[in-house]
């Protein structure tokens, strides 16, 4: 054990070591041995195949949504006017795009696809505690989108994502579907969140205390104890929706005596959690990618891990400010703005730790620091035009505008995408064995950023006029910031465009990566690229946190305190 | 569509005009409501510039140069730092959310003086009932300087009622009602908005304030929510202008093509076939009752799904709107 | 699993028993990884019954007076009745449990099968009473029939909204007892690995898991039944 | 927050990583049965208070009392958790309070509707629905 590679220089220029050994990829051949696997990293690059897939379907619904509006009008009262799409067509679009995006693609993107690939490797476990779960629950995944495409096959649904009542209870029947395929897709949330925790409490290698665990593996417990705990209350949310539209239950529907606005309680309950299950592992990737590649120690380690505890905790108690305007009584909104203030302070303590990581560091701007940055640039300002909307007087003008559909994907895009697409360029190697071209993953990094802030920032433009939410049509005087946007959102699909060809490119013809391309300290970086079957050839014990990185001289006097 | 075109007439005529990102301040909520945005957007100004410009003064000065040996700082964490950026965050979020809960009262509480207007949600138009007079109307008429408020309710799914000038918004939920009050400054006109998805026409789902002042309002209220000088308007303008404010057009083609319901084409004095296997001719009682009662007689072939809009028309614009048919030959 | 790396040299040359995974390295881990992961999972089912729960409170407080009128219409002696044999299956899932930490085959077995039939017993009056509702028309929503209560001598006017006591009523105990359904097929697999020898005092983890389930089961019902039954 | 969380989570680690967690804990059986008597007798009691009738806040306050302590002994003994993992406790009660927080201020709001303005009262000045005016229609 004392020969372990704990003290071993770390060269990015190392052979891949482990000569013969097959890796995962290779050690069982046909697509048998891929259906029915339960290795971790195979199942994580099968959930990393599954999300991309429908990142393109929600981002083609995406580019639909914004192309019908280049125009205001579709077919106006005289019925000459017309444009791409009716108002039935158009709703349904941004529903799909909605509903894929948020649970098909957000929802899982880092947890299930990078986080069971790595959790496990960065434990220095051999796999997760439960791996034929893990299989079920990537079979209900499949199983979960597969409902939900059914429902686009069999006529589409048009009630937004949120599936707000009475709406969602009168309109058409696919609605039932769609239902009961994200109430699937929650239980595949659920497994994976009881998995990791598992996973993480008593998987960890010898020596892997909980401070030296890397701030990812913080990151993914907090979202696993959200997903564990919220999903739930969605599932039992669809289910009584699912009831009360068959047998006209009347929970929610005020004709037959209930209250609607009491659906809004029981989804937000869940959907607020929601947006942290969604945010906060593209922390830890963040946290991982800026601090590898500022090559030293990451400023305050206990806050930044103590700080995703904190908003997954306090993040089940804001939903209320949701529903500003939708007649929740007044009390109930003032305790809800209050508490929605709370939460925005761990999360300004994260942001301000990052910045100083990169004090007197070593910077490396391979294009993973690049989108790191550009998660930095755009959470920020996501992050802080939140403050708008929870602020009581001003939230009443923006709410349902332009303004919230900006602020949410800074937040969600600009935020977790943005970490997701970073999170591929740093993690690639191991996962695959290649290098990625750090030319091109610059330039589609440019014109990611570039896009994404003319598309959404025209949009912040938009709402502070007044433009609401899901219209199918507008009044001229808005026509060029939505012109404007909509070129934005062509820009950041030709970005997206091009990070898949340098993929794909990478995949047939890319440079052989080393053990460890960025001398990364966490013990994911350890093992082969791509890692062997079971992960290490030999069980590792940790001796050292996760960042500390041997090879740096670390005497660089700044002035800065100690 | 031309409603917006009059918009941007009317708020380049209003004293203080929109700018190129917000609109007009138009009630006595809006100045409030706009001084706590500015103070919010300077503290965010402020706190992008010093993420961001640090961020980047560090990528330009700690990037990594050349391929010596490198070398970082020790650095760890700073308590001190870190108790600072933890603490006045947090000081300026309370101010922020005391102020907005104070303005948000007076948003909240409506003044005593106030006048009531029922409003009524309804796919995919707003009735503006006013109860002393007996008046219904497709437009909000208001008098300037008079608190106005709005009891609100939906008779089908959840809309919500918005207006940007005033800086007021308010869910209007089915089974129950919900309150907003405003105080219009002078007379103009102002956009209202849907901003609760409610379907196919939810982006058409608009109306209009009309603020008068108080002369005018008098007139228009003594003639019974018409404008003055409406008598001269033949009765199948106002009833084609109602065809198109009052959310007929949604379901009712007047050319003939297919909709939800039968097109309005040819249909004065044709004989209509009916669900349950009768038929009688379309003559000016069969049209009233099929505007209050819609169920009464179901066209075969179409689904029962009209609502009624009993009381939301009266007796005047229910004929105009009769008139109006019977050109459409 | 902290353990200093020194335990787990030794365990190299360990032998692997039976049950245990490849990729744990000890029952003890590859165990308290099975009862984490259903605590973890019954911390879930708490909160997907709290939406029922909810809307049970939420209903009631806005139609108090309907609860206190609808819930005559149920039997509280099949309710207790219900109780007893769901309180009784609790007591022999735990000395089933106690069995196999004892080591007792025969006492896991019965005491498994005790369960089973007790679980079985339950679900035959949910059944009776299930049928007596849908034979009064006392159904949920669309499908409630205040004229067939009415004619059946029950409650002729029940004031509020009673569909949505029934709705609730029916969704409540409906899901429940999809619970106790999983529950005993759970426990005839149970049954089979038994007699298999699958389970002694160092491997019943899967037990003890069915065990913590059924528990939860019963825990819903000591609830819902003051609740739906003895409403005053 | 942090130490305390720590030094539980280390606490139940160790717990296993020793010698005691692979231990079954084997209660006598009397004890089980003396839970099973409890709860037999708490049932009774629940069925008993409700036939008497007791008057309307007090009766469901007695009934949920009598449930709460019924599932504690379901939890502390036939689940063990009494005996077992502090750290399922902490899940558990976890579980526990963020149900407790969703019924809190989900009622929450139902209950303060229309203080400001009476008209988005859920319930009118005497106590009855303000929703029956819908209802008829």
């Amino acid at each position: 054990m004392e020969s372990n590679r704990n003290n071993a220089p770390q060269s990015a220029h190392a052979a891949t070591a482990g000569g013969s050994e097959p890796n995962y990829i290779n050690a069982h051949k046909g697509i048998w041995s891929w259906m029915t696997t339960v290795d971790h990293k195979r199942l994580g690059l099968m959930y990393l195949v599954g999300v991309l897939g429908f990142f393109a379907v929600g981002g083609i619904f995406a580019l639909l949504v914004r192309t019908q509006l280049l125009g205001p009008i579709f077919k106006g009262a005289s019925g000459k006017q017309e444009w791409l799409f009716s108002g039935d067509t158009y709703n349904k679009l941004f529903t799909l795009h909605g509903a894929v995006m948020v649970f098909l693609v957000i929802i899982p993107s880092i947890p299930a696809s990078l986080g069971n690939f790595f959790l496990p490797l960065m434990l220095g476990a051999k796999d997760v505690a439960f791996p034929k779960l893990n299989l079920m629950s990537f079979y209900v995944y499949i199983l979960g989108g597969a409902f939900l495409l059914f429902s686009i096959a069999t006529g589409a649904i048009d009630t937004g994502w949120t599936f707000y009542t009475p709406y969602s209870t009168t309109t058409s029947a696919s609605v039932i579907s769609a239902v009961t395929g994200v109430f699937i897709l929650g239980f595949s949330s659920i497994l994976t969140g009881v998995n990791f925790i598992v996973t993480i409490h008593k998987m960890r290698a010898p020596g892997l205390t909980w401070t030296r665990l890397p701030l990812f593996v913080w990151a993914q417990y907090a979202t696993s104890l959200i997903q564990v705990l919220a999903t739930p209350v969605l599932a039992i949310t669809l289910m009584l929706l699912a009831i009360e539209k068959t047998m006209g239950v009347g929970i929610f529907d005020p004709k037959l005596g209930g209250d609607p606005v009491l659906f809004q309680h029981f989804f937000w309950f869940y959907s607020h959690p929601a947006v942290y299950i969604m945010i906060l592992p593209a922390f830890g990737v963040i946290s991982e990618i800026i601090t590898v590649n500022s090559r030293k120690q990451i400023f305050g380690y206990k806050a930044i891990a103590m700080s995703s505890v904190a908003i997954a905790v306090i993040g089940f108690l804001v939903w209320g400010h949701h529903m500003f305007t939708s007649g929740q009584s007044e009390l109930a909104s003032a305790v809800f703005s209050f508490l929605t203030f709370a939460v925005a302070v761990p999360t300004a303590i994260k942001v301000f730790s990052w910045v100083a990581t990169m004090y007197g560091g070593s910077l490396r701007l391979n294009s993973a620091m690049w989108y790191g940055l550009a998660f930095l640039f755009l959470f920020t300002i996501g992050g802080l035009t939140g403050l708008f909307l929870g602020t009581l007087s001003v939230d009443i003008h923006l709410h349902d505008t332009y303004f919230v559909v900006a602020h949410f994907h800074y937040v969600m895009m600009g935020g977790t995408m943005t970490a997701f697409v970073g999170a591929l360029h740093h993690w690639w190697p191991k996962m695959t064995g290649r290098m990625l071209n750090e030319f091109w993953g610059k330039i589609s990094c440019f014109f990611v950023f570039t896009g994404f802030n003319l598309t959404f920032f025209s949009q912040f433009l938009l709402g502070t006029k007044g433009m609401p939410r899901r219209y199918a049509t507008y009044l001229p005087e808005f026509q060029t910031w939505h012109q404007l946007s909509t070129l934005g959102s062509y820009l950041l699909g030709l970005g997206f465009f091009i990070t898949l060809c340098y993929m794909i490119q990478s995949l047939i013809s890319g440079a052989k990566a080393p053990r460890n391309p960025w001398g990364a300290r966490s013990l994911e970086w350890e093992t082969d690229s791509p890692p062997i079957e079971h992960n290490f050839h030999v069980q590792p014990v940790v001796k050292h946190g996760p960042y500390e990185f041997p090879e740096i001289d670390h005497s660089m006097s700044t002035g800065g305190g100690h | 569509m031309n409603l917006g075109f009059a918009l941007g007439h009317m708020m380049a005529q209003a004293s203080n005009t929109a700018s190129w990102w917000k609109p007009i301040q138009a009630s006595s909520h809006a100045a409030a409501v706009d001084n706590l945005f500015n103070f919010i957007m300077y503290l965010c100004f402020f706190f992008f510039v010093l993420i961001v410009g640090a961020m980047v003064y560090f990528v330009v000065k700690y990037r990594r140069k050349g391929n010596g040996p490198e070398r970082t700082s020790p650095i760890k964490g700073n308590h001190r730092l870190e108790i600072v950026w933890s603490v006045i965050p947090t000081i300026l979020l309370v101010i922020i959310f005391a102020w907005g809960f104070k303005d948000w009262l007076a948003i909240a509480v409506v003044p005593n003086n106030a006048m009531e207007i029922r409003v009524t949600g309804q796919k995919w138009n707003w009735t503006f009932t006013y109860p002393k007079e007996g008046i219904v109307s497709s437009d909000l008429v208001v008098p300037a300087g008079q608190p106005v408020k709005l009891v609100m309710t939906s008779s089908d799914v959840l809309h919500s009622f918005y207006i940007p000038d005033y800086r007021i918004k308010r869910d209007v939920v089915p089974g129950r009602y919900t309150v907003l009050w405003f105080e219009p400054s002078e007379p103009a006109v102002h956009q209202i908005y849907c901003t609760e998805y409610c379907g196919t026409s939810h982006s058409q789902m608009l109306s209009k304030v009309k603020v008068l002042d108080s002369a005018k309002y008098e007139e228009w209220i003594a003639n019974g929510g018409e404008e003055g000088g409406a008598s001269a308007v033949p009765l199948a303008d106002k009833g084609q202008k109602l065809y198109e404010s009052r959310g007929c057009v949604a379901c009712h083609s007047n050319d003939g093509s297919q909709k939800v319901g039968p097109t309005w084409k040819g249909l004065y004095a044709a004989q209509r076939k009916f669900a349950d296997g009768t038929s009688a001719a379309a003559d000016e009682n069969y049209l009233r009752q099929s505007i209050l009662v819609p169920g009464a007689q179901v066209l075969a072939g179409y689904a029962n799904v009209m609502p009624s809009y009993q009381g939301q028309l009266n007796d005047k614009q229910i004929e105009s709107i009769i008139e109006y048919i019977k050109t459409l030959k | 699993m902290t353990q200093p790396s020194s335990s787990h040299a030794s365990s190299a040359g360990h032998h692997h028993p039976k049950y245990l995974a490849h990729h744990f390295e000890s029952m003890a881990q590859q165990n308290a990884s099975g009862k984490l992961g259903m605590w973890l999972f019954l911390g879930q089912e708490v909160l997907f019954f709290s939406g029922l729960f909810l809307a049970y409170v939420l209903a009631r407080i806005i139609y108090p007076e309907t609860f206190l009128a609808a819930h005559e219409l149920l039997d509280w002696k099949l309710g207790a009745l219900n109780t007893i044999f769901l309180l009784t299956s609790s007591l022999t899932m735990a000395l089933a449990v106690r069995g196999a930490q004892v080591n007792s085959k025969p006492q896991m077995f019965y005491n498994i099968l005790a369960t089973l039939v007790l679980g079985g017993a339950f679900m035959v009056v949910k059944y009776i009473e299930y049928s007596h509702k849908f034979h009064d028309g006392l159904l949920p929503g669309h499908f409630f029939d205040a004229t067939k209560a009415m004619h059946n001598g029950q409650l002729a006017n029940i004031p509020g909204a009673p569909a949505i006591f029934f709705a609730i009523y029916f969704v409540m105990t409906g899901t429940h007892g999809l619970h106790v359904l999983i529950g005993m097929g759970l426990m005839v697999w149970l049954l089979v690995r038994i007699k298999r020898g699958d389970f002694n005092s160092e491997n019943h983890v899967y037990l003890e898991n069915v065990g913590l389930y059924w528990h939860i089961v019963d825990l819903i019902w000591i609830f819902l039944f003051p609740l739906l039954y003895l409403v005053r | 927050m942090f130490q305390k969380l720590r030094s539980l989570v280390v606490k139940s680690s160790a717990a296993h990583a020793g010698g005691h967690g692979d231990e079954p804990h084997v209660l006598p059986l009397s004890t089980y049965f003396a839970v099973f008597g409890s709860l037999l007798v708490l049932t009774v009691l629940t069925v008993v208070v409700s036939v008497i009738g007791l008057p309307q806040p007090a009766s469901i306050i007695v009934a949920m009392v009598v449930a709460m302590i019924k599932a504690s002994l379901v939890v502390l003994w036939f689940m063990h958790l009494k005996f077992d993992d502090r750290f399922y406790s902490l899940i558990f009660v976890i579980s526990l309070l963020f149900l407790v927080l969703f019924f809190a201020f989900t009622s929450f709001d139902l209950l303060t509707r229309g203080q400001v303005n009476p008209e988005e009262s859920t319930f009118s000045q005497d106590g009855s629905l303000l929703r029956h005016e819908f209802m008829k229609k």
